[in-house]
């Protein structure tokens, strides 16, 4: 049998979750991926489903009244929990639909669909980083292949990071969007957000920021950061699949055309045309994912009670258990920030002569679940000089034991599959 | 429940929706504004003239009893108010509608008052405000001209 | 206190369902907006989120396999529920967000971003009927405006009714794409959807077929009724929200682009180019809703062990009594196919003299859930004279003493509100 | 647990993924097919010729330990085998790869029967079959010309 006692150290949360409870002998080290929903969010959505489900904003009726307070509730809790107005916020299917939603718009505006302000026209530039997500890069090279306009991108260094210095040289007067990911999903990267606004400030572009990794675990304040919109998905803040959340500044998310339409969005409706509601109704075409909105809201609250301040403290002690567990095996190249620097609560890493996927197997021998293969940054990838990196991520249910049987089994890796002998 | 729904249907507000004070044409109004309500298809235009420090206005539309007896008793209660006072009125209309039906309704609003009934039923205060917003559109209007 | 007993008489499944259980004064008949969810349904996805929940198709570890099987099972399920295969279904928000995948890909196929075959010019027709809801008809006007095509409409007589004459007298020579509901959610009227594929293959026109109405209540051959893409919705047969279904025959569906892109969609990505992965996964852009698609497993699971014909059998009878209930009360107007025609188990009404707004508020209090509105058919409204009609729908848990609490109330509304005194 | 991950990475396999039977460079090569694996994206490329009723092969890609020995031992295997052979060992890999570890391996697959234990790892199927299924491609060109 596997080492690690399921006894845990400093389990302060873990109780909360029932997969985890009921499992003591797994190590979740996947949060980056999704994480984890606590008993809370399952509650509070089942409750809903048994007792006030009806559709939304659809009808006269008590149950409908009660419903669509639940769900337009929910929507006051995630824009006060990131710093927005609740009608800067729109629901999604996820993180990329709601990235999406940004590019897709844009596109029918320069289609002639929307205000011209918004329109991109042959020549313009998309600006990103190498090491975006394909969920912050593909939608951008589609809206360039149907505008005309040109990506451009910041290039990373050999530990996978990009400076501002970096993404100014990319620059260019005819720069007219910005979109980059608040903390990297494969190097833990931090980006110096304030800057980069200020930059696109200087170039009149609009800022779209991939928060789907800081959202979880920072205290957002989007309006006070200043970018234009934001895109996170609820799976990996505690709450469920299904549902994600676009943020735009009240005033760009009104002017932008909606790309996805159908019922709800709209005001009067002949053969020939369709008027929209403002923001946010305009985006959320069809029946929503209403009790995912409502465990949403639960996991909001859930991080609320536990506290944003006393998550950061917590996570930048996992993140330094997590690089002090690397840098203690040998062979092991560790991408991103060097130990000691700001990183999220993330570890990726190259194994001297080991495929990722089989040292992603030897660690699921031993109970421990990562994430193996290019973690959707295939560009990023390349640029390493890998095709695929082993990742580690921790959040507030992770526990140093969690990390350190990480640390054991991470020394068993190369011995056992005879690399470097 | 029946008293609930005798609480929102009001003899008031039913004889309203009878009785449409103010409703006519809105042809020829120099300061009109529109407003729909998405989930039934509900329209309303207001019109509205400042003359000579007095409200005149005009409501044409087709809506549900509570629409209607609405703009009846917003017509009713600001023909010939000053703009402040229309203003104070819709305002404290507003507030009544976003009390859930607690307090005390403001005295100012005269018969419609009785509105704060419907403040219980969320999904129906939009239907009571629709002429209100209407009118302060097509007010704002007429005050920038 | 209202009249119906909470004692029911053909009581057949109502016990599944925890919401009517917990509340058996409460008269549910809004099914046509969104059905309740059994209690299976609720367990089957509670189960998966507490014991086998990881992220799908990503990585190495047996949790990773065990997410993913469930995920691709519920697939395999609900494809041979609609007569499809496995990678003819992709997962989307709901029928809306498929109705639009089809749309956007045919409008990025027309900016030269997919194959030509699938590409609309100016002056091709898209055909759709004046009886759409809106999420059938706002998308094909939105890719008119885009491709210059234009938009043709069957239209329909004084009951709200098209046949394969109106539809035929409204195409043309360049009609490339025919849209169309299966099952009318505001008349029932039920399309002849073998005489459409004929027309639309004359015209070698592509079928779409808005099933949101018609997957929950027949037993569906999508192959076998020869349509080319189709789209339905989870929460409206037994299942979650936040999870819709896209049919497309896999030759189409492979060679329709994704407008919606991201992670999982791709086998490799550079900084300026991405290639996509066949269907279905070149549609699944980022994190899938994949505990609702378990729920909508066991959902399909459910409705087969009730029976597909037994359902049809009983709601051919609830139908019956909703259309007796409105033909007993004076000053009612039913709207679609005449009591006796052939129609799905719904009802919708205008009252003489009465608002929709004020029926529903009226059957409300007697504890009586209908839909009040345009139910996001606003041209078919106009056409039939209103703006607003009021709505009763059944499904499997109704009971008849639901539809003669229904009948009962409703004709108290026009004394309540001193109509046609 | 462990002795599932020996059962996975049996002392053949790790044999195989260091001896690269028939690895090369897929230049000149007529008859070429190349397959991802999205997840990870490793790569391999197959090239492949008929030559008077036997199949020559080569490989080239980078991959986990598991593509590369399955693209070793398929090397082995099927160097000098009739189209026919290559055929049916082709397709009694994937039906062992579907197997999920159940049943007697077949044996004219000689070492590769090995693979059963990767059969019982999902995720890992994928792995194990992306050499065949390239080979496949690039055997039917060959065969087309
Ligand atoms: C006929 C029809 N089409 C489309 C839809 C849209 O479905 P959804 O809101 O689940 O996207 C509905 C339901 O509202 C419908 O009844
Ligand atoms: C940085 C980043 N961006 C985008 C995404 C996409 O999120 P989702 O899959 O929830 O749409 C992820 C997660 O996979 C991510 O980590």
């Amino acid at each position: 049998m596997h080492p690690p006692s399921t006894e845990r150290t400093d389990t302060v949360t873990r109780a909360d979750f029932p997969l985890l409870a009921a499992h003591p002998e797994r190590i979740y080290l996947d949060s980056a991926a999704t994480s984890q929903r606590p008993a809370s969010v399952i509650a509070a959505e089942r409750a809903f489903v048994e007792n006030d489900y009806a559709a939304v904003h659809r009808g006269a009726s008590e149950a409908v009244g009660r419903s669509t307070e639940a769900f337009e509730g929910a929507r006051e809790r995630v824009a006060r929990f990131v710093g927005a107005q609740p009608n800067e916020i729109v629901w999604a299917e996820n993180a990329t639909d709601a990235l999406n939603i940004v590019a897709l718009g844009i596109s029918d505006a320069s289609l002639g669909l929307g205000p011209r302000e918004l329109a991109l026209k042959e020549g313009d530039e998309i600006l990103v980083t190498e090491a975006e997500h394909h969920a912050n890069l593909i939608p951008w090279q589609r809206l360039a292949a149907r505008t005309g306009a040109l990506l451009r991108w910041a290039e990373v260094d050999d530990d996978g990071i990009w400076t501002i210095d970096a993404l100014r040289a990319a620059s260019s007067p005819r720069t007219r969007i910005v979109a980059f990911a608040h903390v990297s999903n494969v190097t833990g990267y931090i980006a110096p957000v304030a800057d980069v606004v200020a930059l696109a400030r200087e170039l009149g572009a609009i800022t779209v920021l991939d928060a789907c990794q800081s959202a979880p675990h920072l205290s957002l304040d989007l309006a006070g950061l200043g970018v234009d919109f934001a895109a996170f998905s609820a799976h990996k803040m505690l709450g469920p699949t299904g549902i994600g959340v676009l943020y735009g500044r009240s005033e760009l998310l009104n002017a932008l055309p909606p790309a996805r339409t159908g019922g709800s969005t709209i005001t009067t409706v002949t053969m020939t045309e369709a008027r929209f509601l403002p923001a946010p109704q305009r985006f959320e075409a069809g029946t929503q994912p209403v009790s995912q909105a409502v465990g949403l809201g639960a996991a909001v609250d859930y991080l609320e009670s536990f506290g944003m301040q006393r998550l950061h403290t917590r996570e930048v002690e996992l993140a330094g258990l997590l690089t002090d567990a690397v840098a203690a095996v040998p062979g092991v190249r560790l991408l991103g920030p060097r130990p000691g620097a700001a990183r999220a609560s993330l570890v990726s890493v190259d194994v001297d002569g080991v495929h990722a996927h089989d040292v992603g197997q030897f660690l699921d021998s031993r109970g421990i679940a990562v994430r193996v293969g290019h973690h959707c940054a295939q560009p990023l990838h390349r640029r390493l000089g890998i095709t695929a990196s082993t990742r580690a991520s921790a959040y507030l249910y992770s526990t140093s034991d969690d990390i350190a049987a990480f640390a054991a089994a991470l020394g068993e890796v190369r011995p056992f599959f005879g690399a470097g002998r | 429940m029946s008293g609930g729904l005798e609480g929102l249907y009001q003899e008031v507000i039913l004889d309203h929706a009878k009785r449409r004070v103010g409703a006519g044409s809105v042809e020829g109004w120099a300061h009109t504004h529109h407003e729909v309500n998405p989930t039934c298809g509900d329209e309303i235009t207001v019109g509205a003239v400042v003359d000579d420090g007095h409200v005149e206005l005009v409501w044409d539309g087709r809506g549900c009893s509570i629409s209607t007896a609405s703009a009846s008793a917003m017509s009713e209660l600001l023909a010939d108010a000053s703009p402040a006072d229309a203003h104070e009125a819709i305002d404290a209309f507003r507030t009544m509608m976003r009390s859930r039906g607690e307090g005390e309704p403001p005295e100012l609003l005269g018969d419609a008052e009785v509105f704060q009934g419907v403040a219980r039923y969320v999904m129906r205060v939009k239907c009571a405000m629709l002429p209100w917003v209407a009118l302060e559109a097509a007010l704002a209007q007429a005050e920038a001209t």
